[in-house]
Parts: structure tokens; C-alpha cells; sequence
């Protein structure tokens, strides 16, 4: 789960970390106020779950209130990445001295959590990583111990010679350690990290993301969601317990199972159609979760054919033929709904389709194709 | 011979009265496979269907049944703890079936099980198949065929996809083993296909990837260097947008790393044969199994 | 650092352990008034660092008031292996259904804490680890992992059978190893831990021993030093930075490093004498340390001769025959005093003791065998 | 040859610029000790002495002096991390001399440095002499003469006693290590044993032991079925009361556990010499020097 850079820096400020005040704003007037509030000058901030921020124009430095107020309204209901910006960070701006990148990732091929700080801060890490990988200097973290002090007085050295600047810089290394383990994070950045003229390190900005799997036991984490930042399609879906992701096609997919609804999705586009959505309604052979399917795709206005590639192993067929039949009866849908079901009771499932008047097919390929021409 | 397991390997079912464990202990059974005990806290002493004798802890399920192997169907917050109990316990083999364990859980258990030895598959899969032998999982008995093609998969029904246009083509298998689709998992593709070649049944072997991470780009190369037997892959997920998670925790492209093009352009480079669709696999594997 | 009863009950509460309550009295009546507030049947304890309180007669129960102040009249001022016992612990009678004993120590072969359970508890626990030792059962705790929930729940399994008691007791024992690793503790047992007739399960006492190095980073454990319970010589040491045990000979001795200390004392008995003392001055030269050293030998009323036995590797003899002077000089003592002095600047400090009237002697065996020799 | 270290053995000083720190790297200097990096985080780039370069991290040390030992002067409450440091660094042979280590700690640094390979000695230790070659530590260069009989103790003070008692009669010593007096150390009896039955240099061996724990008594076992070199013990503490701790954490008798009595029963039943008195160590050992 993505949590927005405020929401982050709650999180930080939680575990000692040195970040500087900032509050919300979803109107100009609000952000005018807040700048007032602070004095001097301040950063508008897009909160938004879309990297390139910055590029995009969605970070302002504003003079004072009235400025704030200017970069707020340019900023709020700014498309970034396609999403809409709803809430603006405002907060004082700092002196900058220097400017780091201290960042903890998940990696997987190590299986550990791995800290990255680069010397070469404020900029896209990324490309840092591509154009000169010797300046980001790595440190895998046991978990069974994790950041030990000299570790983190380590990647300290490597930022910073003055010893004083080196034990505040490892105080914020170990804080955010503790901010990532707690919070059951796949990843926890401060980009830049700012030593202030007066020598005082200051995390400006905070990126994390949340393990989805830790979230039944973060239950504070799990109530930062922001709502307003998912299409809400992908929160119904949710919330009926279906992995639904919108996409720009017209062919609506309905599959069982991650990796089959994945291929189903290339198999679309392999035979010249733009798949409308990754879909899997999991294992359960539940109608209602059928039903919510087909009401979210059918909800999709570019949606233009809708596919179900089903393969019975624990699912059952008939269970998923019913589920159609029920759901096509409650929902009134005027597209044309191809059907593939093959597997456990599928000669059970394939009759009770027939009975309804739909046709069923054995063959993935030849589903596809169909759908894929069904699109007028 | 096959891999992992076989007929006579004995498995313990941990959370053997709940809806899943009952529901596939039962489908194990059926299929053949030797399943000596379950393990449900505080239900120590009962039998399982009047059959299967039942413990309060893996550890005495082992030391009176001589388990092997565990199985795992108990929910997301215990299961890194009932992996934890089936390393302790002497099983050498644990297979998680459980989705949903968080990444932390995982990254603590890891050195636990490579400290005693014990191989994990999973969690977040189907488990492992050894047609006409046993299973251990959720994989579906009635669509394999016993014969010489190994399987290794990150998916479920995807694998049982391309199981179907084998069997169906007459092409059989000799083991199916779905290593779950994770971030961070026990057996890889590259413990497979090590497995794979040391494996007289096997003749030829098919990896199913799919986006996120780079364990196809090295059980590529590792397959390159080692791999004796003919291998296609596949990866799904060509059309997923980059930064959103594919249903399975671990399919998400990061930044420009972990996407299917990458990985099928690794298989290319390295000559390796890699299917577009699914069927094509079948395909391709028909095709070499005609010619042996 | 040894700590009573009470306060090892205290730590376990503040870890959510099941514990009844409990006060302190020092006197009859206010274990009376206690006995009075709780109503029904107490029990009045002895808070002493010594073991077998039970059988030496400083446990009692009381059936009211007058019972409970009875028992602390009878109880207070006891001595027990030869310490006096300066308060009671006063706290409800619990009913009992079954008791057993659970446990955790540092196990010095494995170098990790090992869990130990009984169903026997209650009873003296070395003796069941003697007589029968399948009784007890051990988990080795990996100290990166800590304890467990699937060896709590089995460990549990090995003293009950009820599901729901077994379910009390892996949440207790998970506390009691919180309780331990968070205190620093080398030892932590209740013994017995008690189910109620209503199926609680209850720790009626607690025992917790705490590693002396831990203190640095424990101050309230640290502050539950009792004071009182230490011989007032030892106290006296302790705050001067020696190393002081007493014994009950009458040739005191003053040595630097405790294996060397404890030679000296072996060479002591061997010779037919008996040592007052175990006495380590440590490393340093300090001459404070050697007139507080010596203040505290001439002080017990047994000592007849006192032995110095230095070695001087990185200590200094004659930083050591300074101090001898010096001290002796502040205070006036009637006594034999015999100087063993070898190694580092040996002459040196050879020729500052005979300047001051003191022969040195160089071997160990031939000064040990003096200041034997010296009690009359 | 000798035991662990030698005089060629680079060493890494953390902890140099403190007060007991450069004390005795200047002794150890002095000793003929290859000592060639000096780590004090923030006195980077520095010399001590005009001469040692000191560095930031051992890490650095190590990299830019090719250290191969460390030997750990830093207070208790830093000393766990700078073991953990050293394990980290790449040398293999860490001395810890600093006493009061939180026996937590040292739970956690233990599994750490065998995962890794590294050798640890201490805490609460003198460190190790080679006489005439090298010392690592703090036992005085001054009192050990070159000759062939391994020492090895959990004393500091009792340790340099037996030494001189050793010099004295003219009997020299091929290595000597303190491996110090806490309940839980690194490098135990039995390693140095095992080293000193390989060491060429080495034809005795002596063991000063103490209360506490069942060390000297395993070391006992092992010695009767491995040592070839004769063998003489020594245990402080006979007059030690049960339940105090006599200076050293490691140092207490616990039930009926760890008593001289005991530990001197079971060399005497394994038909190991056992000296009642520090200076028959020097007899006992300079009769076997005669007669070989």
C-alpha cells in the first residue's frame, strides 16, 4: 500500500526522526493560512501516489501566504501520472547545506532489507543507480539483528566527515530502520536528507510503502489509505475481496487466478485487443464475488466484450457457471459476454450455461480470439 | 523417481480441521498421497475421517508418525509460526499453501529453515504433484498425466492451464511443483531445475514466470550453464502496467526492473525457447517429446 | 543482582503476567492491616536472597489478621542461611487445582536461554532435575528469534491438557520471556505456577535474577537494590568499585584480579588457614582503593593477619606499596600485616614498603604460609 | 609456529585513542606486535603516535592495512557493536578485552561470528602472547620467556602468576591465551586445546580453570580422547562459597553445579594432573621438561 508523503513523515516524526512541521492543505485559502502559520517561506507539495512529482510541476516554493496560495491552486486538481491531486503538503521551507539519499528497500534476491544512501541527494535515485552505481553505497540488514550501530555509523561515513553531523546522521538512520521494521514497510526513503547550514540533518522529504500482507496488524497504517487517490472501481473491487486493476482497453476480463489472468490479458493483446482490466476473482466460486465482477466491469463505459477464462482445479465449474447465470440475471448488461470454462465439473458447468442460453468454450485461445472480435 | 516427493513420502496436514486443510487432505488422500497425520492445537488424540490420527503439535505428530513432510493450510497470521514449528520439528520438507504472509515474517524464517536444512515451497502456491504418486497441495489430481516433463510455476491456474495443454496433447508429466508467487519464497526456479536435472523422469522442463524480481533471468542463465534437458518458458504478464501489484505479491514491475519483456529477452539472448501463449508451450514441448 | 519476590512480581505485572496482588510490611501490624484490606486466607512471606524460605519456616499462611500478623512477628528478623529476613510479603491465599514449575536460564554450555517446564512444581526444582529429570522439559530459545509461539504452546502442551489452559499458558510463558529479555535477566521462574479450580491459570511467586552488567541500561531494575540485604561491608566495597565477598576465616585478604583472589584464598585453607575474604582490587593503582580495601578487612571483628598478594602486570607494584602506605598510615590497625609484591616495578615497591617498615616477600607460597602463621 | 597469532599477524586496535586503549597499544607496540591501523570513529585520518594510522570504521582499517586481528578496548556498553564491526570487517581473529559485556549481548554476537567464521577472544580477557613474537591484549611482555608449554586460563592476575612461576624455573612458553572469565565467551578450552595439540611449538599444556559452569570439565573429556601432550590443571576456588560471584560474572558456583571439587574430581578420574597449588604447576611441568 502507498502512503502519502505526509502520511510518511507522521510516521517518522512518531519514531524521533527530525522532520519539519507541515500540515495539509485542500484549498488555497487553507494553504494561504498555513503559510502564514509558518512564516517565512514555504514548499506546496502534491500529495499524490505517483512518483516525478517535481517535474511535474507539483512541488512549489511559495514567498508566503499569498504565493501558497497560488501554488495551491495550480497544484490541486493537477493530473499527475494520471491521477488527481487532492491535498497539498505545505510546509516551511529549509536551508539546505547539503543533500543526501537514505533509502531502505526490500530485496528480494537477498531476501533481506537492504539500505541505500547515496551522497547524491534531491535527485531521482534511479537514474543515479544507472549513471554512476559506485556512488550508492549498499548495507543488506540481517533482520534477525537489524541495523546494527557500526552499520549504520558505516553509511553515515560514507555521507559525511564531521563526527557530529555522522552521530546525528546514524541517530536518523536507526529511526528509520525502526519506522520500516515497525511498520511492516517494503520500502522507506528520505530523498533529500538535509544537513542545514547550522549542521543540523533534517529529513525533508519521506516516501514508504506497506507490506498489504502486514496490514492486519497496522491497523493505524491501514487507516492512512487514501481513498480519494484509488479509481473507485479498484476500491469496490477491493472491498469485495476482488484484485481488480483498471487498464485502457475494452476487452473486460474476468479470470481466476493472478497468473492466468495475467497471461489472459497478454493473450487479448496478442490477438489485436486491449485488455480493460487484470481481474482475478480467486479461488472461491462465491456468486456474489461474480457478481461484483461483472458489475465493475460492466461499469466500465470503454469496456466493449467482456471474457471469463475460468479453470476449474478447486474452483468448481457449475459454481461458476451459476455465479454468471446469477449475476447476468441480477445485472441488466448489454455486452456481449464470451466464456471460457474448462476443468473441475465442467461438463456440469457447461450445461447450466447452455441452459441459460450462453455458450461455453473449452479452448483459451479460441475464447480470446472471440472476445477480442466480439468488440464492434 | 521424481522430485521432492514420492508415493511413499509421508506428510502431516497442519491445520487439518479447518475448511481448506479438511477439504485437501481429503482431495491428498484420494490422489494417492501418504498422509500420516494432521496437527490442530488442542485437538490432539481425535481421528481425521475416522483415519488420519491427530495432534496438538508437529513435533509429535513426527516423533509418532515418522512425518516427513508438512503441509500448511492455517491463515496468514499463523503461518510463518507454523513453518517456524515444522522446521523445529525434523520434517525436511515444509509446503506453505497459505497466502497473504507478510514479507517481515518471511525474511525471519528464511535463515531459520537454511539453519536446519529444511526445504520450504511456498507460501502463496499450489504446492507439488507427482502424477500418479502423490500430491502435496492443491493442485488439481484429475488434470495431470504421468510422463517425463517437470514443471516449475510462480502461478496456480496458470499452471494447471499449461498441465491441461500438455495432458491434453498426451504429453505427461513427471513433476509439477508451483513455487509460489512471493517476493520472497523457499524452493526457486533455479532449486527446481537443479532438481529437474538430477531427476532421471525428467526429460524436458517448463518454467512459467511471470513480472517482478529477476528469478527467471537467473534460472535462465543458471539453466545456460548447468541444464542438459530442453526447457521453454513462459512469462505472463507482458500487458501489466509497472508499479501496481498483479494480484500475487510479488508480480510488480519496480521501476524499469521485472518487466516480462526483460525476462523473455534474457531467454532469447540466452537461446532458451520461450512461448508467447500458453497453448504454444504445449506446442513446443509436443514437439520435442515426438522427436525423443 | 539478586531481587526479592515482590519486585521480580512487579516486573512480571508490568508485562501483563498473571500475578495476585501483594504488599510489603515490615511490621506485625501492618502485615495485619494488609491481611484486613485482602480478607480471607494470606500468605506471609520472607523477602530474602536464600532459597528453601519454605522449609526454614519464612512462608506462612494465615486464616486473618491476627494469623498474618503472627506469622510476620514469627517471620521478621528470621534468619535464613545466614540472612536476616527485614520484610514480608503479604498477599491473598489463591486456590489451587495443580501446580508446576516454569523457568528460564541462561545456559552457559549452549550460551543461549533455555525454557524449562515441569509438572511438578512447587517443589525444589534441582531435586526433580536430580531425581527425575524426564519430568522436566527444555526449549533452547535462539536469542535472535526469542521464544517462539509454536514452543510456548508446546511447552504448554507438556504441562496441560485443556486447550484453554494450555492457550493461558503460552501467552504467560511469551510474557515471562518478554519479562526476562527485557530485564536483562539471567534467571526467571515462578515456581509454582498455579491453575485455579475456575481453570486461571495464576504465578504465585516469581524469582528473577538480573545479569549485573545489565544495570548500565536498567535503571529502575537497578534502583530495587535492596541495600538492606547486603552486608554493610559489601555495600561499603561495592561503592568503593571492589570486588568484596565475605567469609567467616580470620586471614583477610587483599589481591588484585579475582582468580588470583580466589588462589590466594585456596592457598589460604591449604596452609590451615581460613580466608575472611575474597577480595579483588582490580587493575588499578589506586591508592583509595587500597585504603578503602583495607578499611573494610581491619573492620571485621575475625580478621587476625591480613595477606596482600599483587602481582603487578599492568598494576604497578609500587603504585600498590604506595597505597599500603598511605593507608596505613589513615588508618590505625592493630594487626599483622604480610605483603606478598612481584612482578612490574617490583623493587621499586620492594624498597617504598622498607622504607615504611614493611618486608616484602616475593613468593606466594612463603607469604600465604606467614600470614597464617601470623594468627594467634 | 604458535598458537592463533604470530609476529607477522596485522593488527587492527579499536578503541586506540581511548585511555586503556593506547596504554597498551603502545605496549603491545612496544612487544614487537604488528600493529598497523588504530580505529576511533571521527579520529579518521590521524596518527597515533606519530606512526598507527587510525581510521573511522574497521571497515577502513581493513581495506586500507590489510588487518587481520582486532583487539577491542572500547567501554562495555560499545563493545558488543565493535565485535559486531570487527565480524564484519573481514579479520578473522578478534581479542576482546573489555570486561562487563551484558551477557544478552554476547547471545547475539556468538551466532553472528560463527555464521561469519571469526574467531573471537573474550570478553573479559588478557588476550594471548606469543613470547618473542607477538602479544594481542594486555598480559605483561615482561614475565613470558620462548619455550614450548600452551597455557590457557579464564584468569587474568592467576594467569601471569603461573607464568612466572613457569620463567622462573626456566621453563618457557610457546603461546599464552586468556580466554576469560565470563559465563559465555568466544574461543573456549576445548579450541585452544585443539590448537596447542597441532601447534608444533607447543609440548605441555596448562588449563587454569575455575568455579562456574562445566567448561573445565568437557575440556577434560576432550583432552583424555585428543591431547597426545601432557596435561596439567588447575582450578582457583576450592574455598569459594556457592551462590556469589567471585569477581568474574562467569565465577559462580550455581547448585551443586561448577565447584573446584567437582571439576577437580573429574580430572583426577580421567587420570589428568591436577595442581592443588599455583607453584606445583611449575613443578609438575618442569619435571616433564627434564625428562624430555
Amino acid at each position: 500500500m502507498n502512503i502519502h508523503e505526509y502520511q510518511a513523515k507522521e510516521i517518522f516524526r512518531s519514531h524521533g526522526m527530525p522532520v519539519p512541521p507541515g500540515e495539509i492543505a485542500t484549498s488555497p485559502e487553507a494553504a494561504a493560512a498555513l503559510a502564514e502559520e509558518y512564516g517565512g517561506r514555504v514548499v506546496v507539495k502534491a500529495q499524490v501516489h505517483a512518483g516525478g512529482r517535481g517535474k511535474a510541476g507539483g512541488v512549489k516554493l511559495a514567498a508566503g501566504p499569498e504565493e501558497a496560495a497560488e501554488a495551491a491552486r495550480a497544484i490541486l486538481g493537477m493530473q499527475i501520472k494520471g491521477l488527481t491531486v487532492h491535498k497539498v503538503l505545505v510546509t516551511p521551507a529549509a536551508e539546505i547545506a547539503s543533500e543526501a539519499y537514505v533509502g531502505i528497500v526490500m530485496d528480494r534476491a537477498s531476501q533481506r532489507p537492504v539500505f541505500m544512501v547515496s551522497a547524491e541527494g534531491g535527485i531521482d535515485i534511479e537514474e543515479v543507480a544507472r549513471e554512476n552505481p559506485e556512488a550508492i553505497h549498499r548495507q543488506p540488514i540481517d533482520p534477525r539483528y537489524g541495523l546494527l550501530n557500526h552499520q549504520a555509523s558505516r553509511l553515515a561515513f560514507h555521507l559525511y566527515d564531521d563526527i557530529g553531523v555522522v552521530r546525528q546522521a546514524s541517530d536518523v538512520l536507526q529511526r528509520l530502520w525502526h519506522a520500516y521494521e515497525d511498520s511492516g514497510a517494503t520500502l522507506a526513503e528520505v530523498n533529500p536528507l538535509v544537513v542545514t547550514p547550522d549542521g543540523d540533518v533534517v529529513a525533508i522529504d519521506a516516501k514508504m510503502n506497506i507490506d498489504d500482507n502486514e496490514l492486519f496488524r497496522q491497523p493505524d497504517i491501514a487507516a492512512m489509505r487514501d481513498e480519494e487517490a484509488e479509481a473507485s472501481s479498484e476500491r469496490r473491487a477491493r472491498e469485495a475481496g476482488l484484485s481488480y486493476i483498471k487498464l485502457d482497453g475494452n476487452v473486460g476480463c474476468c479470470v481466476n487466478g493472478a497468473g492466468l489472468a495475467m497471461a489472459t490479458m497478454d493473450l487479448v493483446k496478442y490477438y489485436g485487443g486491449e485488455p480493460a482490466n487484470f481481474l482475478d476473482i480467486g479461488g472461491s466460486s462465491n456468486p456474489d464475488k461474480v457478481v461484483a465482477a461483472l458489475s465493475i466491469i460492466g461499469e466500465d463505459p470503454h469496456v466493449r466484450s467482456i471474457l471469463f477464462n475460468i479453470f476449474g482445479g478447486i474452483t468448481r465449474c457449475d459454481d461458476v457457471a451459476n455465479g454468471i447465470v446469477e449475476a447476468t440475471d441480477r445485472l441488466e448488461l448489454d455486452l456481449p459476454i464470451t466464456i471460457r470454462l474448462t476443468g473441475t465439473n465442467e461438463e456440469e458447468g457447461v450445461a447450466i450455461l447452455e441452459e441459460h442460453g450462453f455458450q461455453a468454450m473449452i479452448d483459451m485461445d479460441e475464447a480470446v480470439q472471440r472476445a477480442v472480435g466480439a468488440v464492434s | 523417481m521424481s522430485v521432492f516427493i514420492d508415493g511413499e513420502t509421508r506428510v502431516a496436514v497442519q491445520g487439518i480441521t479447518g475448511r481448506d486443510g479438511s477439504f485437501h487432505a481429503r482431495q491428498m488422500i484420494e490422489y494417492g498421497t501418504n498422509v500420516v497425520a494432521g496437527v490442530t492445537p488442542g485437538k490432539g488424540g481425535q481421528r481425521f475421517d475416522d483415519a488420519v490420527p491427530v495432534f496438538d503439535t508437529v513435533e509429535q505428530a513426527v516423533e509418532e508418525t515418522g512425518a516427513e513432510a508438512s503441509v500448511i493450510f492455517v491463515p496468514a497470521r499463523f503461518a510463518a509460526d507454523a513453518v517456524f514449528e515444522a522446521a523445529d520439528s525434523g520434517v525436511g520438507l515444509v509446503v506453505c499453501i497459505t497466502e497473504g504472509l507478510p514479507v517481515r515474517d518471511m525474511m525471519r524464517v528464511m535463515p531459520y529453515l537454511e539453519e536446519r536444512g529444511v526445504r520450504l515451497i511456498g507460501p502463496n502456491c499450489p504446492g507439488l504433484i507427482v502424477p500418479g504418486q502423490a500430491k502435496i497441495g492443491i493442485l488439481p489430481g484429475q488434470i495431470v498425466r504421468e510422463g517425463a516433463v517437470g514443471i516449475v510455476s510462480r502461478s496456480g491456474t496458470l499452471t494447471y492451464e499449461v498441465i491441461h495443454q500438455l495432458t491434453t496433447r498426451g504429453v505427461g508429466q513427471s513433476t509439477c511443483v508451483g513455487i509460489g508467487g512471493d517476493p520472497i519464497i523457499g524452493t526457486d526456479f533455479v532449486d527446481c531445475l537443479r532438481a529437474f536435472e538430477e531427476d532421471g523422469d525428467t526429460e524436458a522442463v517448463v518454467l512459467i514466470g511471470e513480472i517482478g524480481g529477476t528469478d527467471e533471468q537467473v534460472a535462465a542463465r543458471w539453466a545456460t550453464e548447468n541444464l542438459s534437458k530442453p526447457l521453454v518458458g513462459f512469462i505472463a504478464g507482458q500487458t501489466a502496467p509497472p508499479g501496481r501489484r498483479m494480484g500475487h505479491a510479488g508480480a510488480i514491475i519496480s521501476g524499469s526492473e521485472g518487466t516480462a519483456a526483460e525476462k523473455m529477452r534474457t531467454f532469447e539472448d540466452l537461446g532458451i525457447a520461450v512461448a508467447r501463449r500458453p497453448s504454444e508451450i504445449g506446442e513446443i514441448v509436443a514437439g520435442w517429446m515426438e522427436e525423443a
